[in-house]
């Protein structure tokens, strides 16, 4: 095992690395941001190296300094965290050449699994059910025998794209030159590369995910699935394990199939396999996300596995020491991401300073969290402020577990607002109690809340 | 005031007051304030992180020599750093400004173990003088003053590990 | 301001007095001010992190007639309370006294129904008389007033529920 | 199901009672004595009614003014939590008596269960192993026989002692007569009842308890074992489960008989049933507590039930719906109290305002606490600040969480001091790691400690 790893994120996921190392007896040093230098971060760390001014450009995302800061603080290896550098494969790789071990897949698989792509082929390839659609760029005229092969509606995405930006759904065929030339033109002004691709469009979909552990040796479990279909504009905002409505044998299918495709592109780590789930029970490869994620404690909670911990094992080189056997879903878990953001205006970040703050606790509540009252919300960095997790033997009593705990957090300060009071609405909301909600219940929930608005207004 | 001279405490009866409250306070406070004019005594027990913005003393340093940023983008992967020039930072408390690390990385005093240092406490620099070097990822990235003035003093010895921020030289405008 | 000096405070005055503040107060502030020139104390127990008042109004109240010792102790489980007399609590910002409920239960004026309420406001009472009756678990305790005076205010009315220590009158001591 | 509640306690145990409330929909109201007014469990209840001043004697000790407070709230049920009200029968006799329900077995089993001696007789009835000893007061003359019989080292007891008092051990029989006159005297002073009573002592043993639950239709179930043997007189520092070095069948023996004897005495609800264990591996019962314990938490985080939750729905006359085989233990739960007391000085209690508060979180970590910055531990009630529990696939794992929960754990006022490093140095402690600590384990520290004080001292 290592004895000092560098820890290059902040926030939430920073601590909890830290958590990570300390029950491992890991030294941890922690990068950071003027922004950052009295974080929970560098408080709970070993030791912490500034390296860089607020701007994540400068800090966060600055590969050289970071790769500095771990030489000289005498790390083995790097945990990226999520986001800045964690899905760089150009970083993974420098991580090598300076002889650190990053902890994640390594550069030439992230590579592959990285470009939306070449990831459809290779999942194609290894058996995973795609959605009706090209893998390759092609033309407009091409595209569009293509889409009445198909049927509409369907979706038009740039090859580069992602993050719910540069895409167009198509209801009619009668649109769809208009609209492949847009996103073309989108794609190139975004990013660079006017490259689309077009595939089915399921207006009705879950998104399901499936947590994946690989070790060096070839050896691969899955720790079952992920509803995150709580979503705005493709941000997540509660996710829960098991994935409600979908039988154990559809999980084990997926799972053995996303293990297969992961070991077969030389997956190591822990890492995501994205899927959305039709009405009709289908369900369709979508992504790999190769990194831990935000949403990994209601997987820790229903297993018992800590993921942050395995991810250590594993990239130190030692086998996962699991078998498909030996992970047990029991229970379920939820997620609620408490961000310092405004729902009454659009989920505008609303940062500033905390003045009171008193987590949620007790029985079966765990909080990932990293401030309190005292701390600031910086505009820098995204608006999380903490995850507060729920577990019950049931989903009804893991509902009423999380309404319990989100009424009992209090964060208060001059400018801060939260998203607290939204996502009880989702925890009460009808359809979200019975789990037939797909990926767009917030724009629902909205729809009716201006509609109740103007009524109660008119 | 003239005829209050008589009573007015000096100096030292002021610092003898303030000892004599702290000695005999059972709890230590966070704030202490002692006036005679007008007669005056504050004291504040609340945590400074609440009584008043946590603005932290040490200003936002933001400086970097020009050459920095195009060293360090020879490197494939590095997002583009600083392209700020050197900036100096008051002290309000001493009037000093403050030459600060760029970059985390090595800080040297000299272009090599042989050679003399750049600079020495005392020394006057001129703009645009090299006074170190720091060492990042093998890339050496000259430090250079923008501002004439003296050195006052050296925090950080020949080769030792530097953060982003810190304080290399104490600088005295000229 | 020449005339002040007489009477003002040395800077040992000012210390003595803000030693003999603390020393006596049950509580430990967050902030203290003393200060001479136009004569101030203000004190601040608040915590830093609401630094609007949480505190609340009304004082410790530990008051309840000897009667009631006795009918609480008929109950064969309850353990022994109250031995106190009844206290009159000042409230320094009326220059009010309040009689307070000694007990939870329900609040009577009147002995029965039918019958006028023991005091009205604007009565003069007399020390020992009854002002109301408090119920619990069938027991009816007398409230007492000890110090003679003129009833100001009744809060709660008749058959109403009160809390241990909770307001019953406002007190204008004779 | 009841649809309000009255929780006649105070501090964690009445928030934690408030947290089962809120998550089955019930109504709660706390009973607070005028120094609690701003305490968590008034603010997080839905109602709360003042009964009293500080003194436990005339606030939570007051059964007349607690009953009261029920009626007016229109409570259908009484929770008593721990200590205070919680294992008096006659207060139990008087909830009946006014129509509300003792959350708790029922008077008479209380009597039987409260009484040491009637409760050594039904259990030896019931068939569980009692040591050797007398099960009747006896002079001394009679005592020095059975003492004779028994062999030293012999225990003489209080018969209606409890809490390490009244209690003297004899190593030899030649002090026999003497301790035994003593100990009658002392008895006679502190309980006013000079009846006492002889057993078998064993100078290393280990408290093993076995968490039941039974309902109104004759189901019991039992939840397993808790170590409680990390004691300084009698009080529990640190308690988990399952117990370490106990195998499956002898717990699964204690456990079906704890239930078995339970059932007979007519037993409701949640309890404890208390066993020494000796070197040998032998068990003997001690007493039961007919309440939920402090040291409940470890239970749920091993079973996944709510045992509150289940106190609530076992007494609203519900069945508790598990059957034995659905209660599977899953890793291990140490739990670690953090009391507000100097381990200095001999454990002093150090009420005071806490100016800072910051308790730990994070993966698999639960903290069932009270207090929040500002609050001050008073110095009427008991000194807990907090129960930190790690949960962990294997005891090492847990021990290593609960280390770094504790580290991370910030309690700082002026005058308080807390038990927090104290439990770390338990944690760290070879015997304790490698669980072959008996319940001498806290004096053996201190006599260490003390024995290196002199030496660095001299």
């Amino acid at each position: 095992m290592f004895r000092t790893i560098l820890i290059a994120n902040r926030g939430e996921i920073a601590l909890r690395v830290v958590r990570a190392c300390r029950e491992l007896g890991i030294r941890s040093v922690v990068v950071h941001s003027t922004r950052d230098r009295d974080s929970a971060a560098v408080r709970a760390a070993d030791d912490a190296i500034q390296i860089g001014p607020p701007a994540p450009r400068r800090s966060y995302l600055n590969a050289a300094a970071v790769i500095e800061a771990a030489l000289r603080s005498g790390a083995q290896a790097v945990h990226p965290g999520y986001g800045f550098l964690s899905e760089d494969a150009d970083f993974a790789d420098a991580c090598e050449a300076a002889g650190l071990v990053f902890i994640g897949p390594s550069a030439a698989t992230m590579k592959l699994l990285g470009s939306k792509q070449e990831a459809r082929r290779h999942m194609a390839q290894a058996g995973l059910p795609l959605l009706p659609g090209t893998l390759e760029p092609l033309d407009a005229r091409a595209a569009l025998a293509l889409a009445k092969q198909i049927g509409p509606p369907v979706i038009i995405k740039a090859a580069a794209g992602g993050g719910g930006r540069g895409m167009r759904v198509v209801d009619s065929l009668d649109d769809f030159v208009e609209a492949f030339d847009a996103t073309v033109t989108t794609s190139r002004t975004l990013f660079g590369d006017g490259a689309v691709y077009v595939e089915r469009y399921l207006p009705l979909a879950r998104h399901i995910e499936i947590q994946i552990l690989c070790d060096n040796d070839g050896n691969g479990v899955h720790l079952g699935a992920r509803d995150c279909s709580v979503q705005r504009r493709h941000q997540k905002l509660i996710e829960e394990s098991p994935a409600p409505r979908l039988s154990a044998d559809v999980v084990a299918e997926m799972g053995g199939a996303a293990v297969r495709a992961a070991l077969q592109a030389g997956y190591r780590g822990a890492g995501t396999v994205e899927f959305l789930v039709a009405p009709d029970g289908r369900y369709y490869f979508m992504e790999v996300n190769c990194r831990i994620q935000v949403e990994h404690p209601v997987t820790e909670m229903v297993t018992g596995i800590d993921l942050v911990s395995a991810q250590l094992t594993v990239a130190s080189g030692e086998p996962i020491g699991l078998t498909q056997r030996d992970v047990v879903s029991r229970g379920v878990a939820i997620e609620c991401r408490l961000n310092a953001e405004d729902p009454d205006r659009g989920f505008v970040p609303s940062p500033g300073e905390i003045e009171t703050y008193v987590p949620a606790a007790g029985p079966f509540v765990r909080v990932d969290g990293h401030l309190q009252a005292g701390d600031v919300v910086a505009p820098e960095y995204d608006s999380l402020i903490a995850k507060v997790v729920a577990w019950a033997p049931d989903r009804a009593s893991a509902r009423a577990r999380m309404r319990r705990a989100l009424d009992e957090f209090v964060i208060d300060g001059p400018n801060i607002r939260t998203t607290r009071e939204f996502l009880l609405r989702v925890i009460d909301d009808t359809e979200f109690a019975q789990a037939t909600h797909h990926t767009n219940l917030v724009d629902r929930l909205f729809d009716n809340m201006s509609l109740h608005e103007n009524t109660a207004n008119g | 005031m003239s005829d209050t001279s008589s009573n007015a405490p000096s100096i030292e009866g002021l610092v003898a007051a303030a000892l004599r409250l702290l000695a005999q306070m059972t709890k230590h406070p966070e704030r202490l304030r002692v006036q005679a004019g007008e007669h005056s005594i504050d004291v504040d027990w609340r945590p400074a992180r609440s009584a008043s913005p946590s603005a932290s003393a040490s200003p936002e340093p933001s400086m970097v020599s020009a050459s920095v940023a195009a060293a360090m983008t020879s490197s494939a992967f590095a997002p583009a750093p600083a392209t700020d020039t050197l900036r100096l930072f008051a002290d309000d408390e001493s009037g000093l400004d403050y030459i600060c690390a760029p970059m985390v990385g090595t800080f040297y005093h000299a272009p090599s173990p042989e050679a003399p240092p750049f600079v020495s406490v005392g020394d006057t620099v001129a703009s645009g003088q090299q006074v170190g070097i720091v060492e990042a990822m093998k890339l050496m990235v000259p430090i250079e003053a923008v501002a004439h003035g003296r050195i006052v003093k050296a925090f950080v010895d020949n080769g030792e590990p530097v953060e982003y921020g810190q304080h290399l030289f104490a600088f005295a405008p000229a």
